[in-house]
């Protein structure tokens, strides 16, 4: 119809619409070298109680520390004792290779469903070490790192993965989608960026009391398009909330490219410009530009300068979970070409390079890990795996839905009950 | 005993509250200074201060988002959504997190809040203040639904609500806020102080969730409403002289299926009654439920009346409100058959 | 004549009217290059262009608003919501616009669009890849509702949608994508290509909306389903030896009343069965109508088998499924009565 | 709980929630010596193809072209002829005095409610004239000058009002929720933001199809809080839209003032920044200004260059609708106190200067423009007023829920044709 609109000016120029496409799709070799990737050490680090305008340059700019030569360089470095960047580093390699067993142990059909971080592990790992333990996390389903950092046992990660007898959330929850109050990790919801604004909500509560603790909001580039990221931003800029907002862009959206977020006009961090709040772009793949940027941000949501928002640049080096297959839309070749390289490898380097740290110590390191990670995967497989699931304790699939069980849930528990005896 | 209208008892309900639980915090769009579009929250800011009732952005999604982070904190948060109409934009929130959160954490982490929203047709608001999406609520495990009918109840089941452990959908039918409305549209409106339900106690008391009231005993059909339409049904079960049973169900959900149970099986018939559209209403469940439940006690089928399948159209106001004539048709009907 | 899978007739369906109509656009999340996470779409993109079928940001809201203007222009939308769990973000669109534009400026604008999404359990999926949210778009006026059960319905009633003046939610049970299910998940799963309604023509051709489908003949009792569940209905009732008639609704809205009253008038009994929770299903209004319209005739309560009241807990797929056993139980009540 | 959460550092700082406030309350006597109002003339016009980022440094200027002296200064001055600046003033009176009778038709129980937009009359009827008659707009309830300004009869406006026999939208919507196709109208909906992210959809389908009609979508300060905005936003720079994207900023929303909504920490402006579109902050008592601003986006949607938010700055002079009163909640003397003027007395004052108008002609036109509201409102009311509508054609209640009648309503329109006789 809208062809033969007599409205249709045929003499002025067509409108085209503009569908963004990635750089490289399968077939292509991938080639980063026009990606602009600024110098460790050349951002500059304003005070944490500057006002949000002077990080505006930030936004576009990328925090780096550890430079190629692998030292830690410039304003933004946060100075950590080599225990603590050994600690780090050992809390990364165990995150992979938690990653790496329980994506085989999907694989063999141990449970239904696992995602990995790989390629991401200095976000969440350098970010807990950068809150304080009491600070309340309103995670994604990509921060495993927050809860291994903190000391969460790995047994309870594996329990629920496996929804057995030892998943404290009675196999309600799709694997991976923990919860644990005590280690300041908010259940993770299936439903993208509905945890950014309730981060700022929980931060909110907090001021509201006059408490001291502040809150960390998590989403993915992708996910930043739903409402929820603008309900959490405004939000935050309006009450002034002591909340630290971190958008991961790993530069996908299962196949979808972050133009397809808006990246291609504006970086995720320059959001904080409209809503007039902090705003830093962060080399992901550095855990030391994020330990201090996060920093930053917590100083700043303490003493009274209000929330930040940090993208947090890498690149999701895998599958979006055991259900996608990135070859289809992607080039394989393009997580090994990605130039910021591999955020172990370069705490690693670091460590080498200040003389803390070599070779063998990381093997030896290493393979404690991978031994930590086995010894709890087969403490936790001694309480089922997924397949074994679902037919004991029938009735506790009826608990909680309220505090209490009113009469039509009491009723289905019997015949619940009855079914499974069938 | 002070003599309140519905809205001063919800205030009052508020007021209580605050004063016990300073937990309790209270947010939503124009509620802070002006005290609400109805009023409900008159005065609570001045008392209570800005950071307990304080204004929100025009964000429905991000109201009830923050209010789960404030639950997860440890408070009470009883926020206002002006119309039931404009709900929609926070539905994910609250289908999605706010009603299964205790579930998916095995009670790690509960959701008590409130969200009160009035709701309803009768006051020329066109297509986006008249709307009963009660049931829409109904289907979502986790969720908890009320609907005051007077201001006796409204002050002890808020005062109930907000106490709760669990998320509490409150629908305030606003065609009767100021006073109770019989479906007569045509006579003047009778203030709340000529009923007794308006004689309010002063400070903490509670109506149970999950009770039914039943505010007109009667052996020959039951009637089940709630809101707006426990008032039209009284007025038309007595003008057409019925020995009618009319429940205030005032909790859809958990729903007190006793008390319908129970009255069913003395009448024999029964007559389900909302505002809402016909279709997936929280009539058909209530149908569902006397039916499965009653079958060998009913003597005809059960009948609703309800609003139309139509969006609800601003001039056709009393064409579309299920008032004194669509229940008189619908009275014969279940008696006759 | 091409043997389809539920997920080939999809893609073909698309294939088809985009090259009947040039002003079908689809878009949504994942679907452009990749082809959807479910491969629904796949290759549409390269057969018609990126500006025809393209990749939309993760947002349901935006999707479906965007739908609007563009059916607002002339064109014909069919956007994916990639699981219908998600769908809640839009719904405010949903409801507040894409059902009320052609109502409220009297038919001025129209909006006719599909909203696909798969939805339902059987997958081990969790919480949030498992709802059966349908019930929540049949209380809304100016919505229709509609769920294919096999690949020759799926591409048939996907062109009716896509041709139909109004807005249609379309729902596609993952569950049979690959092959029918008939609840026995211990038994391995068979593909379409054994199922007569896999054999699917080539080009255009339509199932009406509005009209269901007999897919069992029978004298005893009539079974209301939809979705995945007529499968494991006509296995139950086959298992245990009952004629009954098996009715595949196809679609809720407008339900094919007539189908319903014909067949309950003739049995005398009425099972419901469907995979969303129980409070406010669907199938509490199939019950409503039933009893309302056949009563008479009805020589039992009518029963609904259904999905418990809680969120979907992903170990206890199958306890919460509402499979054999459960189909048993309610056969054996609802024959015994 | 939290108090006595052994997690609070009590020796931390105390959190304080920040709740905004606006500068007066009722009582206060209004003074906004403080407000920053740029001179006109001063704010740089880029060209039209010029990328985004070089409208930024506008979204925290004031594009103002009606100077002091009442001359028009600047690079954004659109040296319109007189006959267009007299029709636009007519339409503003008109758009004026239209808002008075209906306001005063409610009052006197003629029609449920109504919205008046004094103040802003500027912005929808220079935005009219700015844009093509073919191009489409998506309205909120206050831009009824877009309609009168393309010569929408008033007798159909106030049809609509009173929903009576005229009413071509059959009774079913709330008074001044027009919709007219044929005068580039979409229907206005009562829920807040959502026409922004449907008039990218129609600029979206406009771009598909090769049309070179353009949309323009309209929300109000408050409204920007809706995720409906970031959506439009989101879509908008994602697919380059050719759209042109309103925010009114009147300052209030109901009882609730900008800074609820964001602007005490940016201007609305700005949130072009964080998705890489252009934007500009624009006089909205400036009908010039208002003109070129639009004219300019439109040019820049044409031609390419994609998206443009802009936000007109301007003050909600009255009360929010017929339910309102506004100074419960702000100094009954504010709108007199608002610093940048009436733009009708503004526009006016400019043809003065022009030489090309003056009080007798200005007299002469308004005593038209009240006569011409008169009659049409005598010409509607012969149609019927609100009280005495909804008892006929009972029918039509049933009709557009879809294409066709179903059964469902098919019976229950015999029912209420029926209970219509009782
Ligand atoms: C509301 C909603 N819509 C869609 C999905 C399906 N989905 C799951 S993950 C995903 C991609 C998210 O990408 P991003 O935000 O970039 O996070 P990442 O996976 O890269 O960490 C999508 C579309 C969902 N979970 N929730
Ligand atoms: C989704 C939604 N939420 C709430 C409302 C109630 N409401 C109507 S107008 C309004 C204020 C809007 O303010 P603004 O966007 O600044 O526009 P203005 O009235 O100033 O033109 C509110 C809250 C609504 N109509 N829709
Ligand atoms: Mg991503
Ligand atoms: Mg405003």
């Amino acid at each position: 119809m809208s062809q033969k609109d007599p409205n249709l000016r045929r003499n002025a120029p067509k409108l085209e619409l503009h569908v963004p496409e990635p750089a490289f799709r399968p077939g292509d070799t991938p080639d980063f070298s026009g990606l602009n990737i600024p110098r460790a050490g050349t951002a500059p680090r304003p005070d944490t109680s500057a006002p949000a305008t002077e990080t505006y340059p930030l936004t576009t700019a990328l925090v780096r520390v550890l430079g190629d030569d692998h030292r830690a360089v410039g304003p933004w470095d946060p100075k950590l004792d080599a225990d603590t960047l050994r600690t780090m580093l050992r809390d990364m390699v165990t995150v992979r290779i938690f990653d790496d067993r329980m994506y085989r142990a999907q694989r063999q059909g141990k449970t239904s469903f696992y995602m990995k971080c790989a390629g991401e592990e200095a976000i969440a790992v350098a970010a807990a070490a950068a809150l304080g333990r009491e600070d309340m996390h309103f995670p994604t389903y990509r921060q495993q790192g927050l809860l291994i950092a903190r000391g969460y046992p790995l047994t309870e990660m594996m329990c629920q993965i496996y929804s057995n007898k030892g998943d404290k959330l009675k196999g309600r929850q799709l694997p991976i989608m923990y919860s644990d109050k005590a280690h300041g990790f908010f259940s993770i919801s299936g439903n993208l960026a509905t945890q950014f604004p309730q981060a700022v909500g929980w931060a909110m509560a907090s001021a509201i009391k006059g408490d001291s603790r502040i809150a960390m909001g998590w989403v993915g580039d992708g996910a930043t398009a739903e409402g929820d990221f603008h309900s959490a931003m405004t939000f935050a800029a309006v009450y002034n909330v002591p909340v630290v907002l971190a958008a991961v862009n790993n530069q996908w959206a299962i196949s979808s490219f972050s133009g397809i977020a808006g990246a291609e006009r504006a970086t995720f961090a320059q959001r904080a410009i409209g809503y007039g709040i902090a705003g830093v772009r962060v080399d992901g793949n550095d855990a030391l530009a994020v330990y201090a940027a996060v920093k930053w941000a917590a100083e700043r949501a303490r003493s009274g300068h209000g929330p930040t928002l940090i993208e947090f640049f890498t690149y999701r080096a895998e599958g979006h979970s055991t259900s996608d297959d990135p070859s289809g839309y992607r080039p394989a070749s393009e997580a090994k070409a990605w130039p910021l390289g591999d955020p172990i490898e370069r705490l690693k380097a670091h460590l080498v390079a200040l003389g803390e740290w070599d070779d063998d110590r990381h093997a030896a390191m290493a393979a404690q890990a991978d031994a930590e990670v086995r010894a709890a995967q087969k403490e936790s497989e001694k309480l089922g795996i997924l397949p074994q699931q679902g037919k004991d304790d029938i009735e506790s699939m009826f608990d909680d839905v309220y505090a209490d069980v009113p009469w039509n849930l009491a009723e289905q528990r019997d015949q619940a009950v009855a079914e499974a005896r069938d | 005993m002070p003599t309140f209208n519905m809205i001063q008892a919800l205030n009052d309900a508020h007021k209580v509250t605050m004063a016990r639980d300073e937990d309790v915090v209270v947010f939503g769009e124009d509620i802070g200074y002006f005290g609400g579009v109805f009023r409900v929250t008159e005065g609570l800011q001045k008392q209570f201060g800005k950071t307990r009732v304080f204004d929100a952005p025009i964000s429905e999604g991000g109201i009830v988002a923050t209010a789960v982070g404030m639950a997860a904190y440890g408070l009470k948060p009883v926020i206002e959504i002006q119309f039931a109409d404009y709900i929609y934009p926070g539905y994910d929130q609250i289908v999605s997190e706010v009603a299964k959160i205790r579930y998916r954490t095995a009670a790690e982490w509960a959701m008590p809040m409130v969200i009160r929203t009035p709701y309803g047709g009768g006051i020329f608001g066109g297509q986006t203040h008249s709307q009963s999406p009660e049931s829409l609520f109904t289907h979502i495990a986790g969720l908890k639904v009320v609907v005051p009918a007077n201001p006796y109840d409204a002050k002890g089941l808020l005062i109930a609500a907000i106490e709760d452990p669990d998320p509490v959908i409150f629908f305030e039918p606003k065609r009767i806020y100021n006073g109770p409305f019989d479906g007569h549209h045509d006579k003047p409106v009778k203030p709340w102080s000529k009923h007794p339900a308006s004689e309010v106690p002063e400070g903490h008391y509670t109506v149970p969730l999950g009770k039914a009231a039943v505010v007109r005993e009667g052996a020959d059909l039951t009637v089940l409403a709630w809101g707006t339409m426990v008032h039209v049904a009284l007025a038309s079960v007595e003008e057409q002289g019925i020995d009618a049973e009319v429940i205030d169900l005032r909790t859809l959900v958990p729903l007190d299926i006793e008390a319908i149970e129970r009255s069913v099986e003395k009448t024999g018939r029964c007559l389900v009654v909302h505002e809402a559209p016909r279709t997936s209403g929280f009539g058909a469940e209530l149908v569902a439920l006397v039916q499965e439940r009653c079958f060998y006690h009913l003597e005809a089928p059960v009948e609703r009346v309800t609003g139309w399948d139509t969006p609800y159209p601003h001039a056709y106001e009393w064409a579309y409100f299920p008032g004194p004539k669509r229940m008189k048709r619908a009275l014969e009907k279940v008696m006759a058959e």
